[in-house]
C-alpha cells in the first residue's frame, strides 16, 4: 500500500449537527486499498493559525463509487476550516498511513466500542468485519441525544447498543458502564475514543483476558515516520503513533 | 543545461538541496513520494554512541509559522545505524550524511571514527546544537571553546568531509563560524532550532514535556537568512543554509546571501516532495533569469 | 470583579496591558478606535537626545507571520517631545513611560536627566536592544559590561522607575537580566526583536534599505515566552513580557510563564483595538477559573 | 473624518478582466465622509502569507446607496485572495485614511493622469471635480486593449484621451507620450500609476510650473501613522505616506 499525496474532489461536506460533518472524496485515480485503522493527513488550505496538516480516519470507503469518507469533529481552527470546503472544492491528503485493526480469528467475536469522535474508525471496521464473515457488538457512546451521530448506518453491521451519559437516549452513563460490556460474550474489543474511556476499556479488557486493539490520537508533526513526535510508551520502547499505530493491542502500551 | 552542482572540498553534490536531520528519517520513509537519489544530499537522523529514547512525549507543539520540538535524539545508536540502516540506504545514489551527536566530546570522536570506517558514507555533520538534550548538545554550539575542541578533537579522527552544524542561540554566529573553520571544519551549516517555549493556555502548563524546544519553521526563516549572510561573509568554506525552507523562494533568499546549498527540514513533514519541487524551481528560475550556473547567484546580494 | 493591577515598585498599574514603544506612536494615533487611557500604560516612541531621520525607505518586509523593520529611531528628539507631544500626551489616565536611545552612554544619561524632570512621566524604559542603529542600540545590550555600564549611569541620575528592555540576540538573556537587576533596574522588559533579513527574490537584492531588521510579530512568540520564563525565574524584580501578543491566548502565556505584565506591538498594525481586546479577554479567562486575582496565574506554570 | 475599524458586507465582486476586480462594500451604518485620495487598510482573512494589512485606494462613493467601491489589481497572494471574496461574505477595513487630493482653484483646469492600477482614486477624483464644478481633461494609460478597465465610467466626467502601449486601442505608447499632455491647456495635474509614469508626469511638470498632485503607493505597516515604515523623503524631511500622504505635492518630494 503506497502512500500517495493527492488532491481529493469533495463530492459531498455533510454537515451532522453543529459539531459533526462528514467529507465524502474522490479522485481521477483509483482509490488505494485501504483498511480500518488508517488514516490520512489533511492539508488546511486558508487557515494561518494551522501549519501542519491534521491527522483524520478513514472513516468509511465505497469502493464501487471510488470514493471514501472523512468523519471530522470541529475542534479547533484546523477542522473549523475543513467544515467550511464545499462541493467540487479539493482536499490535498497524504493516505493511507499507519497500521490498521486486526482480524479477529476463525469464529471470534468481535466488539466495537466507540465514543464521540472515535467511532470515526470503527464504521469502516464494522463493514470490513461484515465483509470478512464477522459479525460485531456495537457500542456507541455519546453525550447526549443531540450528539448522536451516525447511528442509523451502523444497524445493519451488528447488534448496537447506545449511551448517552445524560441518558437521554439509550443507556444512561458512560460506554463503560454499558451492561453489554458485561454480560455479552464477545473476544475481540476494537476501541476508540477519548482517552479516559479507552484506558477503562482496556483495563476491563485486560482483567477478562481480552484481547483490545485501541486507536490513539497523538499529536502529529509528519504521520508518515520522519519527525518521532507522536511517539506512546510502549513494552518495546517509543513506537511511533502514525506508522507502528494508530491501532496498538494494549498489551504493548504501559497504561 | 543550468549547472547545479556544488561541492565541499573535492566531495561533488550533484544539486544544493538537501534534507535537514532528523526531518527526513532515514530517507526511505519519502519513497513512496519521489526518487530520493534526485537530491544533492540526504542528512540522516541525529545518531548517538548509544541508543537514546528520547524525551516524553508530547514533544511538538504548534506554532505561528513554525513548530516546537523536543524530540531529544530519539535513535538506535550507531550499531543498529551500521548493521541495520547502513546497507540500506548506502544504495541511495545521493550523498548520504550522518548527523552525530554526544553528550562527551568523546562520544563524538567515538562516532566520527566509526563512521569514518563506512565507506558510502562521505560526510558527518558535527551537531553541536540540538537545544533538546540535557547533556552536550547545544552547550558544545553555544560555547566558543567547546566549540573548537569538539571540532578539533573530530578532524583529528575524521578524515572524509567535516560540516559543522551551528547553533542560533548565540550573540555573535560569526565567532563560532569562524572558530570551526580553523580547527579544520570543511563547511558550516546553519541554522539549528531556536530555543523557544509555548505553553498550553486550556491546561494551564507547558506544551512540551521538557518546558524548552526547538523552533523551526518559516517562522525562523528570517534570522537563518540573517546569520547565513553573516556567517558567508566571513568563512571561505562552503555554507549550508537551513530554516523555514517551503519553497523555491525560500531557498533563493538563502542562496542569494551567499549558501552554497540549502537544507529542507519541517517543510517535509508538510509536503514530503517540498525538496524535490523546489529543486525544480531553482533550476526554472536561473534558466528564466538566464543564469547558466548557479553559482553566480550564490551571494549575489553582496555583488 | 478580578484584581487586574500589578506595579512596579510603587508605581501601580490598573492592568497588565502595556502597548510597545515604536509601535503605538504616541497613543493619539489610535484616539479614534479606543480610549487609551484604559490601558495599563503606553510605552511611547522611541527617543533620542537629538531629532533623526531614520533608515532609508524601505523599512519594512513582511515575513511568515512576523514583519522585519528598521525604522532606526526616526523621531523629532527630546526637546521636541517635551515642548509638543509631552503636554498632550500627559493628560491620558495612565502610566506614559518614554522609551530611550542613544549611541553613547551620555546620551542616554542626559535624556534620562531631561525625563526625570517630567511630572506625568512615572518611569523610562531604557532600550538597549534596538537592532536597527549603527551605533548604540542593540551593541548595549548585547555586551554584559555595556548593559551594566549604561544601566548604572542612568540608574544614578534617574529617580523614578526604571525598565530595561533586553536584546534577545544573546546566548544567555538571564546574565544580562541579573546583571541590570543588581544595577538597579526596577523591571526588565523583553524581548525586543530578533536580528533578522529578507531578500526581495524578484529583485534579487535585500527587501531592507539596511539589509539586516528587527523581526517582531507571532513568529517570534515562542522564543520570547522561552526567555521571559527563563528570566522570570532568576529575577526578583517585575518581568513585562513582548513578542507576538495577538490574542488573549498569546498574552496568557506570557503571564503563565512568568510576566507580570505584557506589551503588544506589532499586533496594533493589523488590529488597532488588539490591546484593549486581549485586556478584556483576560479578565474573562480570569473569571471563568475562578480567579480573583491576576497574581495568581503569573507563573503558575511553575506551581 | 474619525478613522473606523468595521467589517463591511459585499454588495459585489465584479471581475473586470483576468487581474482586475472592483468590490463594492456598504455597511450598516452610514458610511463616514471620504475624499478622494484616501484609502482603506484591508484586512486579508485566510491567506497565511498576509499578515499585514493590504493599503487600497477608495475609488468610487455613492452616497445614496451608502455603499463605496475598491478597484483591486491582482498583484500577490492577499489581493488574489481577496479576489474570490463572494456577495454576502465580509471584509474587515479600517478607513477612510490618509490625505487626499486637493481642489483647483476657481477657473482653473484640472488634468488626471493614471496609468493601470493608477486609476484607482482618479475616478473618486473625477466625480469629485464635477461636483465642485470643475470639468477634467482625463489621461488613462494602459498596456494593451484587454488590460482597458472602467474607461466608459469616465465619459461622463470630463474629456478621455486614451493610450496603450502597443497602440491596440487610443493613441500608441506611453501615457507621457500622449499629444494632449503637450497641447492641451491645464492648471493643475492629479496623477496616480507606476513610479516611472509618476516621475515623467512630474518632471513635465515642473517644466512647465504646472502645480501636480502624485499618489503614492509605498509599503505600509499600519497605514495610520504608528510604525513610521512607509515614509518618503521630502523638503520636509522623511514623512509617512499614510498620513502626510498617499497625496503628496511633487514640489515635496525629493524625485
Ligand atoms: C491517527 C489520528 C486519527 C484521527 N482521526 C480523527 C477523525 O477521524 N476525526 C476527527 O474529527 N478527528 C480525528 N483525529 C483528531 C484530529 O486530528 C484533531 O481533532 C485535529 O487535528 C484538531 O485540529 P484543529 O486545528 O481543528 O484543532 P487545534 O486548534 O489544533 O486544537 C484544538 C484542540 O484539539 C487538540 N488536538 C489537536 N491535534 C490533536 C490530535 N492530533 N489529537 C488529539 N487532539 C488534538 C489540541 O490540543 C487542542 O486542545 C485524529 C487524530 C489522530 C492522531
Ligand atoms: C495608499 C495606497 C493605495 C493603494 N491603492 C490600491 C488600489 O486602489 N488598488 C490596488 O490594486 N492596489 C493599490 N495599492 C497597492 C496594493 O496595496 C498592493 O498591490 C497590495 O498590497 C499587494 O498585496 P498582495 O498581497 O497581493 O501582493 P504581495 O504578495 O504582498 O506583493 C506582490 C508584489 O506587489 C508589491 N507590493 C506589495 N505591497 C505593495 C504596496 N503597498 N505598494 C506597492 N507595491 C506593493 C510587492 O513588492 C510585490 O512585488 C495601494 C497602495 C497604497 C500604498
Ligand atoms: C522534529 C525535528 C527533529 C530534528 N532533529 C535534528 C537532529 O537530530 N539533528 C540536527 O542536527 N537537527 C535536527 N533538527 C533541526 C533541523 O535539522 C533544522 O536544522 C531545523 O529544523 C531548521 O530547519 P527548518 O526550519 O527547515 O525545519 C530537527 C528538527 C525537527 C523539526
Ligand atoms: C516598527 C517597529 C518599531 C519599533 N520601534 C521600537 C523602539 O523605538 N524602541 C523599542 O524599544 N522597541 C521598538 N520596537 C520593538 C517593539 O517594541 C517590540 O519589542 C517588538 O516589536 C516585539 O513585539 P511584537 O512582536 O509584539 O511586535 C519596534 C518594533 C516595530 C515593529
Ligand atoms: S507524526 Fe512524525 S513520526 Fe509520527
Ligand atoms: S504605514 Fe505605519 S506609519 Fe505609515
Amino acid at each position: 500500500m503506497a502512500k500517495r499525496i493527492e488532491s481529493l474532489k469533495i463530492l459531498e461536506n455533510k454537515r451532522l449537527n453543529n459539531e459533526y460533518f462528514t467529507l465524502e472524496l474522490s479522485g481521477n485515480d483509483t482509490i488505494p486499498e485501504m483498511k480500518p485503522g488508517q488514516f490520512a493527513q489533511v492539508k488546511v488550505e486558508g487557515s494561518p493559525e494551522t501549519f501542519l496538516r491534521r491527522p483524520i480516519s478513514i472513516h468509511d470507503i465505497d469502493p464501487q463509487k471510488n470514493s471514501f469518507k472523512l468523519l471530522i469533529q470541529i475542534a479547533g481552527k484546523g477542522t473549523e476550516t475543513l467544515s467550511k470546503l464545499r462541493m467540487g472544492d479539493y482536499l490535498n491528503i497524504i493516505y493511507p498511513l499507519g497500521n490498521s485493526f486486526s482480524l479477529p480469528k476463525n469464529g471470534q467475536k468481535p466488539l466495537l466500542a466507540g465514543g464521540g469522535c472515535g467511532i470515526a474508525p470503527l464504521l469502516f471496521m464494522a463493514r470490513y468485519l461484515n465483509n470478512h464473515g464477522f459479525e460485531p457488538v456495537i457500542l456507541l457512546g455519546f453525550r447526549n441525544k443531540e450528539r448522536i451521530i451516525e447511528y442509523e448506518e451502523y444497524l445493519d453491521l451488528g447488534e448496537v447498543f447506545l449511551t448517552t451519559e445524560d441518558g437521554s437516549r439509550g443507556e444512561r452513563g458512560f460506554l463503560t458502564d454499558h451492561p453489554a460490556l458485561k454480560s455479552l460474550h464477545y473476544d475481540m474489543v476494537y476501541c476508540c475514543g477519548p482517552d479516559p474511556m479507552m484506558k477503562a476499556v482496556a483495563s476491563l479488557c485486560s482483567e477478562r483476558g481480552i484481547t483490545c486493539e485501541v486507536s490513539l490520537e497523538n499529536l502529529m508533526g509528519c504521520g508518515i515516520g520522519a519527525c518521532l513526535c507522536c511517539v506512546v510508551d510502549t513494552v518495546r520502547g517509543n513506537l511511533c503513533t502514525c506508522t507502528d499505530g494508530p491501532v496498538f493491542n494494549i498489551k504493548e502500551l504501559k497504561w | 543545461m543550468v549547472k547545479l552542482g556544488f561541492s565541499i572540498g573535492d566531495l561533488q553534490f550533484k544539486n544544493p538541496v538537501l534534507t535537514a536531520s532528523g526531518t527526513f528519517g532515514y530517507g526511505s520513509e519519502f519513497d513512496d513520494f519521489m526518487d530520493v537519489s534526485l537530491l544533492g544530499g540526504i542528512i540522516v537522523k541525529g545518531t548517538t554512541l548509544e541508543p537514546r529514547e528520547g524525551n516524553l512525549y508530547p514533544r511538538m507543539a504548534e506554532t505561528p509559522s513554525g513548530i516546537l520540538n523536543a524530540v531529544g535524539l530519539q535513535n538506535k545508536g550507531i550499531d543498529y545505524f551500521e548493521k541495520q540502516i547502513y546497507p540500506r540506504i548506502s544504495t541511495y545514489n545521493t550523498n548520504v550524511i550522518v548527523n552525530i551527536n554526544g553528550s562527551y566530546i568523546d562520544d563524538y570522536v567515538a562516532l566520527a571514527e566509526r563512521i569514518n570506517r563506512l565507506e558510502k558514507i562521505p560526510a558527518i555533520e558535527l551537531n553541536i546544537s540540538c537545544p533538546n538534550v540535557k547533556m552536550g548538545g547545544m552547550a558544545f554550539g553555544t560555547s566558543l571553546n567547546s566549540a573548537r575542541e569538539v571540532t578539533r578533537a573530530v578532524r583529528n579522527v575524521y578524515s572524509k568531509k567535516l560540516i559543522v552544524k551551528l547553533s542560533p542561540n548565540v550573540t555573535n554566529i560569526v565567532e563560532f563560524a569562524l572558530a570551526v573553520e580553523e580547527e579544520g571544519a570543511d563547511s558550516v551549516s546553519l541554522i539549528n532550532t531556536l530555543l523557544g517555549m509555548s505553553v498550553d493556555v486550556r491546561n494551564m502548563k507547558p506544551a512540551l514535556s521538557t518546558i524548552t524546544g526547538g523552533l523551526s519553521g518559516p517562522a525562523i526563516k528570517p534570522v537563518a537568512v540573517r546569520m547565513v549572510w553573516q556567517v558567508a561573509k566571513a568563512v571561505r568554506i562552503p555554507v549550508i543554509g537551513i530554516g523555514g525552507i517551503l519553497n523555491t523562494d525560500d531557498a533563493l533568499e538563502f542562496l542569494l546571501a551567499g549558501a552554497s546549498a540549502i537544507q529542507v527540514g519541517t517543510a517535509s513533514f508538510i509536503d514530503p516532495q517540498a525538496s524535490i519541487k523546489l529543486l525544480e524551481g531553482i533550476e526554472k528560475f536561473l534558466t528564466a533569469r538566464g543564469f547558466s550556473d548557479i553559482k553566480e547567484i550564490v551571494g549575489y546580494i553582496n555583488k
